[in-house]
């Protein structure tokens, strides 16, 4: 099946100078099928509309688009469609949530936000593999309440070292907010085990599900977090939209940071009053075009399966892990066996820039730098490394293309071994 | 291997991304004469450069600088530094607009050696707009740092 | 030109049920030209990634695109590139302002903030014909930071009232935020009266440029704002895309609201600094296909000519004012005469809702309801209206089928004049 | 005019949005008996209506309305008032259970023309889902409004 599957992705017949593409750096964004492609046309082009505001037939098919992409990512996930809020991108998200507990920490948002107020004395725990998008807010929140931040520490094999669990988030956590998997290292996080600490304590969690939603099945209630977010364009959807899950009837108190048109339900010159989740953090005009074509994206995906997809790239990560240990200087960060198909290394005497470079004049499309993550490389003693990423259009054939091209990298940039470990 | 490889990985370049010229510890506040620092970063890869650099009384000038980047980057910074100690601040400041000229010319431009020297080799970066940045990051972090000397020096 | 035109536009040759479709609701959101539909399809097939942090070759044509729409927003509405912020949609970029302001006023942002710090004392200006999107985030800021909020209210002509412009924006007033154009009654506002009215008192202004920008030239510097906002889906563009732009060190000093990935310089565990405008502003994944999407319907905007934008519109609007008059019952709101191709009206005896319907019945499809526009409507003394609102692609023959339906609806509903008096 | 319009505004509703029974001011404090108020706005179209009802000792129950909205809403409440008069609490409950059903149907269920009465003439609305909201609002107001009252008779 997978095989076939890649003819419908019509960029992967790209040809990068003379070779054919190997796009591995899907973990910083997926490639389209046609399908999710046309979507774009078709909406455009028979039924585009603003939604929820009008009485025409235009706007009325529109609104069920928009409505029907809610469902589509409830099926996905789990919950009910109005526990799926639009947003731009995941990092839009997690930012709802971290400054709509600021604003309900300053008293905003009624007696019904209270809940959610945080101050010195609190604390707010992340871990040390966050992508910036789940650390920088909290660091912010932290810094606008005076609640301390704090994190879980990251073990040389890239797992979260849970040794201080019960140390770190303590009795005065009011929040937990970690990734299900890391963009980086690939590691596949205990989410049981974590919340299941944060139940004890009674802080709020917070899921970072970027790297999982598009790569494995995930069901919130399952794992019974409070709030989640991911971003479509990693999952075979569109730039430009996100998702924010949660909990009714936190969302349903949690003050909005966004205001503006259609989050409103009456508004005076004085003051406003909002409309209940989702629509209270859809202020102003959504994505509509991007959530019908992410809607054809989970359905491309749901007939998939992402327990076969899983499968798939775990498949395809041995190859490139097996390869990649076969060619000297290489070190990869982190040795999860519980991993998605992402791999981050660094090459001994030459800097992940160049590595990627020189992949990319073989054709293989790899990210480098810091993959937003800073933190965690400092950790490994890096600033920089090269990550490849798999998805569900890629094959074993993609793996040995950038194989051949990583064992050339050393010596076209004249590195020897002796130089290198100096 | 493809010919804009060969002309982006000059042997020049590898050399100097090697052996690095005014590669050395800063000075900071021991420095004797006037001096100025810079810190900068390109976000976009993590490339990092601390570059000092002093006015002679004679008019010349010396660059110390470390780094941690990419090839392209750490060999600017030492490309830079080895012209700086043949130069005058001024004459390095015709070097770095000429420079700051060739990286933007998406490899319409011809070099010219007799300025540039050395330099001359990031020719071909300029065909690749994503490391046009790592070639221009000594250069940013010099303009700063002379800058800063020079009006220590007026100050002086 | 303009009957040309039209073919470029696919959707227009939908049928309502047996009738052509006469699209009259640009104002809510625009159809969009072949060409930028196209550039969904081109993107996503040749040159889809994420932009500004990869070396490999889609990533360095993806990261020109989007810094090529940059360009092209700078070229519509002046100003060098680095002004343009990309948002989600209008309501964000006025958000970005109004949250931001709200950071300073807490001492968050540094000194170089401080410049924008309101308290107690302050006041903050609107206007009575303000959409929601411009005024609940000025209701925020001010409930947030003690500041008082102002309005200059509206005539019944539907102009500003600047009798006491002298009075209420005074040495107290911090910002003044106004629309340039209704998107109500289309009146466009003297936006030269008002900005030399906020330089004698100090004050930031703040554009709200949703209606102007796709209907007519707009110079922001020339009008010498400070922060302008507008949606990329009402000129042509995609939805899920807005635009902030703003003066260049009040850009670099305005705290950041949404933090993450990509706008950071160096992030530690405990602390973050943010890089200069634009990409303070732009946290997370941005929606680059649609930027690439807006650069090629500012291109088509640009060709077009928006001086014969307006003429074209101009002319439909007399069509539209001129055959309503004829028609019992229907009340206008307001009668600039400097305006852009919006009509609101008010039907006697038959709520908005249901002329909507009606006129969708006969292929003419409308807005109806409040738009959101709460507090202007209430002036007018209805809680609801109608409002047929043209672009470049509509024809006379739009208002002709328009003001067929339109004369039919009260019939229709069996409403007497009499009856309708009372 | 299309079939659809004439389904959508059969006869019943447009008399019903003219003459509108139980359309009068509201009694709030004043009311007698066990007593329960609602305020519901649609907030795409600006529709708004506040409802108040009282259950009598007998079982039976009265519903006042004031409003602002279209034909469909107006007609809605209209009807749920007229109705309201004839009825039981729990036979309103019924109805208004019915009534969601059919509203929610896009067109597939046939009206139950001997529960829901002249409620029936709002089986066109189906078919168009931007105004089921509309028919529905009153019978939102009707529900969180008897609730209050039932609440209101336990206490006493
Ligand atoms: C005058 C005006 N301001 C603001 C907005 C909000 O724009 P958006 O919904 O695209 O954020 C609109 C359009 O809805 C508008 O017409
Ligand atoms: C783990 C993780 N979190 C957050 C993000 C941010 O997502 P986005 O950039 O789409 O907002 C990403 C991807 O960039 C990610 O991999």
């Amino acid at each position: 099946m997978f095989a076939r599957l890649r003819n419908d992705f019509p960029i992967l017949d790209t040809r990068i100078g003379e070779s054919p593409l190997s796009y591995l750096d899907s973990g910083a964004t997926s490639q389209k099928p046609q399908c999710v492609i046309d979507t774009f046309t078709e909406y455009y082009s028979q039924r585009n509309a603003a939604v929820h505001r009008g009485a025409h037939s235009l706007a009325v098919m529109a609104t069920e688009a928009f409505e029907a992409g809610r469902d589509a990512v409830a099926n996905l996930v789990g919950g009910a469609p109005e526990q799926v809020c639009w947003t731009k991108n995941a990092t839009e998200a997690l930012n709802i949530v971290a400054l709509g507990i600021d604003r309900a920490s300053r008293g905003l948002g009624g007696d019904e936000a209270a809940r959610f107020a945080l101050g010195p004395g609190d604390s707010i725990v992340v871990t040390e593999m966050e992508h910036h998008a789940n650390l920088v807010p909290w660091q912010q929140l932290a810094r606008s309440t005076g609640a301390r931040l704090r994190w879980l520490p990251v073990t040389d094999s890239g797992e979260l070292d849970l040794t201080d669990l019960g140390g770190i988030v303590d009795a005065t956590t009011k929040v937990f907010a970690f990734t299900h998997v890391s963009n980086v290292l690939g590691t596949i996080n205990p989410v049981e085990t974590l919340v299941a600490r944060a139940r004890e304590v009674g802080a709020l969690v917070v899921l970072d599900a970027c790297q999982s939603v598009p790569h494995m099945p995930v069901d919130f209630p399952a794992l019974d977090v409070d709030f989640a977010a991911f971003s479509a364009h990693k999952a075979l959807g569109p730039t430009g939209l996100g998702v924010l899950w949660g909990r009714t009837e936190l969302l349903d108190s949690l003050p909005p940071v966004l205001t503006g048109g259609s989050m409103i339900t009456t508004v005076t010159m004085d003051e406003a009053e909002f409309m209940p989740a989702p629509q209270r953090f859809e202020a102003g005009t959504q994505p509509v075009a991007e959530v019908a074509a992410f809607a054809t994206a989970l359905g491309y995906l749901a007939e998939v399966g992402l327990d076969k997809v899983l499968d798939h790239e775990r498949e395809l990560v041995r190859v490139l892990l097996d390869g990649i240990a076969e060619i000297p200087g290489i070190r990869v960060l982190g040795s999860a066996e519980n991993r998605i198909g992402a791999v981050a290394f660094d090459v001994a005497g030459v800097h992940a820039h160049d590595v990627g470079q020189y992949l990319d004049s073989q054709g293989v499309a790899v990210r480098v730098g810091h993959h937003c993550a800073q933190p965690l490389h400092r950790r490994f003693g890096v600033t920089a490394s090269t990550r490849a990423s798999t998805y569900l259009y890629n094959d074993v054939e993609d793996c040995r293309r950038f194989l051949t091209a990583l064992a050339e990298v050393r010596p076209f940039f004249g590195v020897t071994d002796a130089e290198a470990a100096s | 291997m493809t010919d804009q490889m060969q002309q982006l990985y000059q042997q020049v370049i590898l050399d100097h991304s090697r052996a690095r010229t005014g590669n050395a510890a800063l000075l900071r506040e021991a420095a004797a004469g006037a001096h100025g620092y810079s810190h900068q970063v390109n976000p976009t890869c993590g490339d990092e450069i601390e570059l000092e650099t002093e006015l002679e009384t004679g008019g010349g000038l010396s660059v110390r600088w470390t780094g941690d980047g990419c090839s392209i980057s750490m060999a600017s910074a030492s490309v830079l530094a080895e012209l700086a100690a043949e130069s005058t601040a001024e004459r390095m400041l015709e070097i770095e607009a000429k420079f700051h000229e060739l990286m933007h010319s998406r490899g319409t431009m011809e070099a010219d050696e007799e300025i540039l020297g050395d330099a001359a080799a990031f020719t071909g970066v300029s065909k690749f707009p994503a490391r046009i940045k790592c070639a221009l990051l000594a250069w940013m972090a010099f303009k700063d740092a002379l800058s800063q000397a020079q009006s220590s020096l007026e100050e002086k």
